[in-house]
């Protein structure tokens, strides 16, 4: 039947460093020294912690786990975009992007722990605690850039989400939301191309995720999520859009989740291997070092040091978790309401009665 | 004193806090320009401009979720949903994060927000008009779920929602938004949550309801003492949960008889509570077992036979007659 | 920042009758004579039956009601699309296609009498009752289809929605999955341009409610919804994509909600009443009656004799329902569980004790 | 005979049913190629195949959804959802869709589905994932809740879900799953809904619990009866809704006194219904209160914390020893 074309569509992609390291002069952000050797200290820091927790929860000492081995780019460098009054609304698979806010080590540790102490950072204050319910965060990033419009404040959210995540109920009315109250929030989903072990042709019919934009009406893109610079730069734009009134953007990062999907999950149960060891080529951490050391501001006699300083970091934070002995054992009751409930009172004697 | 209605005492609870306080915000479908399908919000939009009364797109989950942003984010949103019926589209929201956000924050993060909405039977209207399922709420730890029965109580309790640190849902008995007018003081003073309220004194009977049912069941004890001489204490439960067990049960004690009436089904509805709280904390004083009015345990019938789910006043009369001469 | 685009989409406009009633030859279906008229009969059904059941609702013979006037050829042209064997997933104002599946006119009453057996029809077997809960039907309908297919009948799955409806989760959770699985379900959205007092641009950012459909990379495209040949067109073909294990197809009829969102309701409070006027040009009877005329199978000859066919129906109905005694007081308990639940019937001794 | 854990009854349970009628099909996240996160469905894809061991889409009402249109149209669907603490994204359809679809059709159209989840504390595991809401589900008329806590109920219940024309929520207790295997007979044989099991009969005292707090409570009660030669009588509650109220009756009728243990918080959780039904059919019988020994009114701790809020040994026991000694 033929028609008249009303409205056209389109997404791009985008990609400043290869696979080796090689650098696309023209999209180059040009980043200066510190805030690329930071980009690189976060990734490293990130990709070192969850070793070590992944080996924690091996012997026991945490519970069940996700780890983000793969993905440092994808959340790493798009918060090191952010402004500091920026919000940050993480998944749970941003293990980098909650260091680069500030984030003590130690916190990770005793949220697998089971301690809700591990929730809250006083050096990252606008960051909420890790969303485990699919989706339910990003109705809240838009809750937050609402209010923070509503008071005249240039500050943007940044909010995070898996490719399976976007099937979700939730993320479309969100993000209906935020496109319709032009809310300043940058929807950044990292598409690492498993929900488990559900891949992306059983979780969706789609070409792209960034195509879900096209449904708001909102700018989308797609970036290389292995390439710090390219989600650096996507990320810090659409911010700056969100800062400036333009609303909201959507940004489809494609990455990899290179290991299993908690401990208690087995990915030989479901994937190939092959497909894993090609991913290996597209390492974020190695193609940015070695972006670094083209640039000449990173070279192997460095490397030790680094490691040096990232392992004492996360020893330290084991230490401090070892010895985490700061709870009380009622606390659930002290942080149930903000006022005295009677009722509840009566059962946190009971509770106190067994609790030890 | 002007006599109000309960459609008024809300709106102008709702005028009063907006005015008061300027983190305060309305949201939700409908409620601005058109001041909501019942009109609770009629006004504020004139008054307090878009941003402070936001007309919202249809997704009770995006709602409630944005909601918890902004309460998070200083701001203190009292959302409406439009009928309690839709309103389990929020459950997973407030279960899985509204209820959560103090205890997973250790109070860093708060959510004073309220969830209001019309709920019960009584308007002739379609499928899930007329649902009263507050015992999904109140079964989530960290919500407090009120019910008022009167433009008074309504107008107190509201703003003790308004005002109260946590997350409250409220629940409009939709029935007597316009069934009646009250005496009405509008001096800006909060009731307070979690507490009933005895809305008459007595020896021989405890009869404890809430919302819609309140009226109507006041009504029959009226009647019931008139023909009886009997001495029937009255309570307004107000808020279902955390429920006021102690109140309840004092007045057990001293009458040894209770009946419960109540909209809802009767599996796991709030009567449940109540009984298993006089069950732990006045069982030895019971003279007869306590005798549950409810919604029968079958799907809301259309209206056409809605009248026979909902406790009607012959069924709150037998119980209160049964009871006594247990 | 440069990039190269991947991926591109397009949202088209399709029109046939112009508001005059004169037909782009070229898209004319070149329907028999009596599936037009058949058109035209159920549309003007739809109309009559709407303007009863307010006068109806207005004397207290019926509850709260929503009405389709308007929306005619939205609902009744896509039904007349149908086969016999696919199955009609409604939302509330689809009062044209319900006729045109079958469906009584007393069932209408029935329903809005509050009285569930309004809900089935024997002449309607593949019909679901009104979903009165925004988009909850979408995924039901997905699940219909799924079954056809999986038993390989060739059987499509026509599902509607408002405007407003598609900003809700389980619309798109629905079209998710049915873009996924290839299952044979059209999905129609009657934008009527309100929901209740809200206007589109409060529900989303969009130019078009079409390009939802990019977001799950299935066939979408806009209709003139008050274009019986359009939407009858676009529905079939459509329908028949679906059967042919094409998938699913998206279609945005754009129509006008005339009267009031529910006789709850008073559009005079948030609408102005020239945009109504505007619209009124647009009657998808009257240009319909016009194309007829102009083809020479109508004149204004059996204007007279079709209105009075349709009353009689009516009347007919009305008096079905004035003397409906066919009820059982307790039914609730009747089709509350397929096995006899002993607590159940306790409570049914009780029930019927106090019901008359 | 084989002994099983509750998985591998489970699993055996739902590849007999598929085997024994092809209307039958199983959904959900990860539930085909991976065999669901905890096994349960492991082997079904390879034997029956991707249009009956179905991978869906990432999205709880959805799944919920779907399954009810393909109940509708023939189908038997039986869905996962991964954790119960997810759950509460189908209550909407549940409630609005599911438990109406047969009372709004006058038994047209019908939904015999399943919806499965594990549920409850007790694997270290993230937050949301050690939920006990079945309260939630009870609620809802129109549906079956069924808790299985042993492998040949589990078994046997999920049989009977799977053949029952109704829709029926299956909680199943993750803690159980492989804590302990038993002797099994593996025949087919459909257990009955809405009935308890008496598990050991007694005189002095009734204890009612399911799911997990089943089998510990069994374990203390067995210590205690051997240290206080008491004689206790242990009901598996076994559905939540509707609810055997005549059994646990019958039973306090005969013991005057009851002890309900129970994982889900106390505020309208199961165990308030199971005391508003001794008390509406035994309450004179009654020698004491009803204990309750139940979780906290406080949001599910994390792990760390998570066994202080589940009813522990110690609780039980004491519960018992006072109870009786009331
Ligand atoms: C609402 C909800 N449903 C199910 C789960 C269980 N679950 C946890 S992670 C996961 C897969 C998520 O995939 P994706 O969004 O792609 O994120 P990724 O794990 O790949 O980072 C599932 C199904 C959950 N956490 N929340
Ligand atoms: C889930 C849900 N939320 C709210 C409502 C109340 N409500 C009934 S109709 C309506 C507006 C629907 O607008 P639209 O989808 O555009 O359909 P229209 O009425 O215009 O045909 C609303 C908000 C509802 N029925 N269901
Ligand atoms: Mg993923
Ligand atoms: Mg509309």
């Amino acid at each position: 039947m033929p028609s008249k074309v009303i409205a056209r569509f389109s997404v791009s992609y985008q990609q400043i460093l290869d696979e080796k390291g090689g650098v696309d002069e023209k999209l180059d952000p040009k980043l200066p020294d510190d805030k690329l050797l930071e980009i690189y200290r976060v990734m490293l820091t990130g990709r070192r912690l969850d070793e070590r927790l992944l080996k924690m929860q091996r012997s026991g000492r945490v519970g069940t786990l996700p780890v983000s081995v793969g993905q440092e780019a994808a959340s790493g460098a798009a918060a090191l975009a952010m402004e500091d009054d920026d919000w940050f609304v993480g998944s749970y698979r941003e293990v980098a992007g909650r260091i680069a806010r500030g984030e003590e080590l130690y916190k990770s540790m005793l949220i697998y722990g089971g301690f809700e102490e591990g929730n809250i950072s006083d050096n990252a204050p606008r960051m909420l605690p890790l969303s485990i319910i699919l989706a339910s965060q990003i109705p809240h990033a838009v809750g937050l850039a609402y209010a923070a419009k509503m008071r005249g404040e240039k500050t943007a959210v940044l909010a995070f989400s898996g490719d399976g995540a976007t099937s979700e109920g939730d993320w479309h009315e969100g993000i209906n939301f935020a496109a319709t109250w032009k809310a300043p929030v940058v929807f950044l989903v990292q598409n690492n191309h498993w929900a488990i072990s559900t891949p992306l042709h059983k979780q969706m019919n789609n070409r792209t995720i960034a195509q879900r934009g096209v449904a708001y009406d909102i700018p989308c893109l797609q970036v290389d999520g292995n390439d710090a610079l390219a989600v650096y730069k996507a990320t810090k734009e659409a911010l700056d859009r969100a800062r400036n009134g333009e609303g909201p953007t959507l940004i489809e990062a494609l990455t990899y989740r290179m290991l299993m999907h908690t401990t208690a999950d087995d990915p030989k149960k479901y994937r190939p291997e092959q497909e894993t060891e090609e991913w290996k080529k597209r390492d974020p951490l190695t193609r940015f070092r070695a972006y670094l050391v083209n640039k000449r501001i990173w070279d192997g006699d460095r490397d030790g040091e680094l490691e040096e300083t990232v392992k004492s970091e996360i020893d330290a934070a084991i230490e401090y978790y070892r010895n985490y002995a700061d709870y009380k054992l009622d606390q659930p009751f002290d942080h149930q309401f903000g006022t005295i409930v009677e009722t509840l009172e009566e059962q946190r004697a009971e509770y106190l009665k067994y609790a030890r | 004193m002007p006599k109000l209605t309960m459609v008024q005492a809300i709106n102008l609870a709702l005028h009063q806090e907006m005015e008061r306080d300027d983190t305060v915000l309305i949201m939700g479908q409908d409620v601005a320009v058109n001041g909501g399908v019942f009109r609770l919000t009629d006004g504020l939009f004139d008054k307090f401009g878009p941003e402070r009364a936001l007309d919202t797109p249809l997704a009770e989950g995006g709602i409630i979720g944005a909601m918890l942003g902004m309460a998070i984010n200083g701001l203190k949103p009292v959302g409406e949903i439009q009928f309690s019926g839709f309103a389990y589209l929020t459950l997973a929201q407030l279960e899985g994060n509204v209820a959560r956000t103090r205890s997973r924050s250790l109070s860093k993060f708060t959510a004073p927000l309220v969830l209001r909405m019309p709920y019960g039977g009584g308007v002739r209207a379609l499928e899930h008009h007329s649902e009263s399922k507050e015992a999904y709420f109140a079964h989530t730890a960290g919500l407090k779920t009120v019910i008022p029965s009167t433009p008074q109580t309504a107008y107190r309790l509201l703003l003790a929602a308004i005002r109260d640190p946590d997350p409250v849902v409220f629940m409009e008995p939709k029935h007597s938004y316009r069934a009646f007018k009250e005496e009405f003081e509008a001096d800006e003073e909060a009731g307070e949550l979690s507490r009933c309220r005895i809305v008459r004194e007595g020896e021989d009977l405890t009869v404890v309801s809430w919302g819609a049912m309140l009226h109507r069941t006041e009504k029959v004890i009226e009647q019931f003492v008139e023909d009886t001489g009997a001495s029937v204490e009255l309570i307004d439960l107000q808020t279902i949960a955390p429920m006021d067990g102690n109140t309840i049960a004092q007045s057990v004690r001293k009458t040894g008889r209770a009946v419960v009436v109540q909209e809802a089904q009767r599996t796991l509805g709030p009567a449940s509570e109540i009984i298993a709280l006089i069950n732990d904390k006045a069982l030895m004083y019971l003279e007869a077992p306590v005798k549950r009015v409810t919604g029968f345990d079958v799907v809301m019938p259309y209206f056409a036979r809605e009248n026979f789910q909902i406790p009607s006043e012959p069924r709150i009369r037998d119980a209160l007659a049964e009871t006594l001469a247990f």
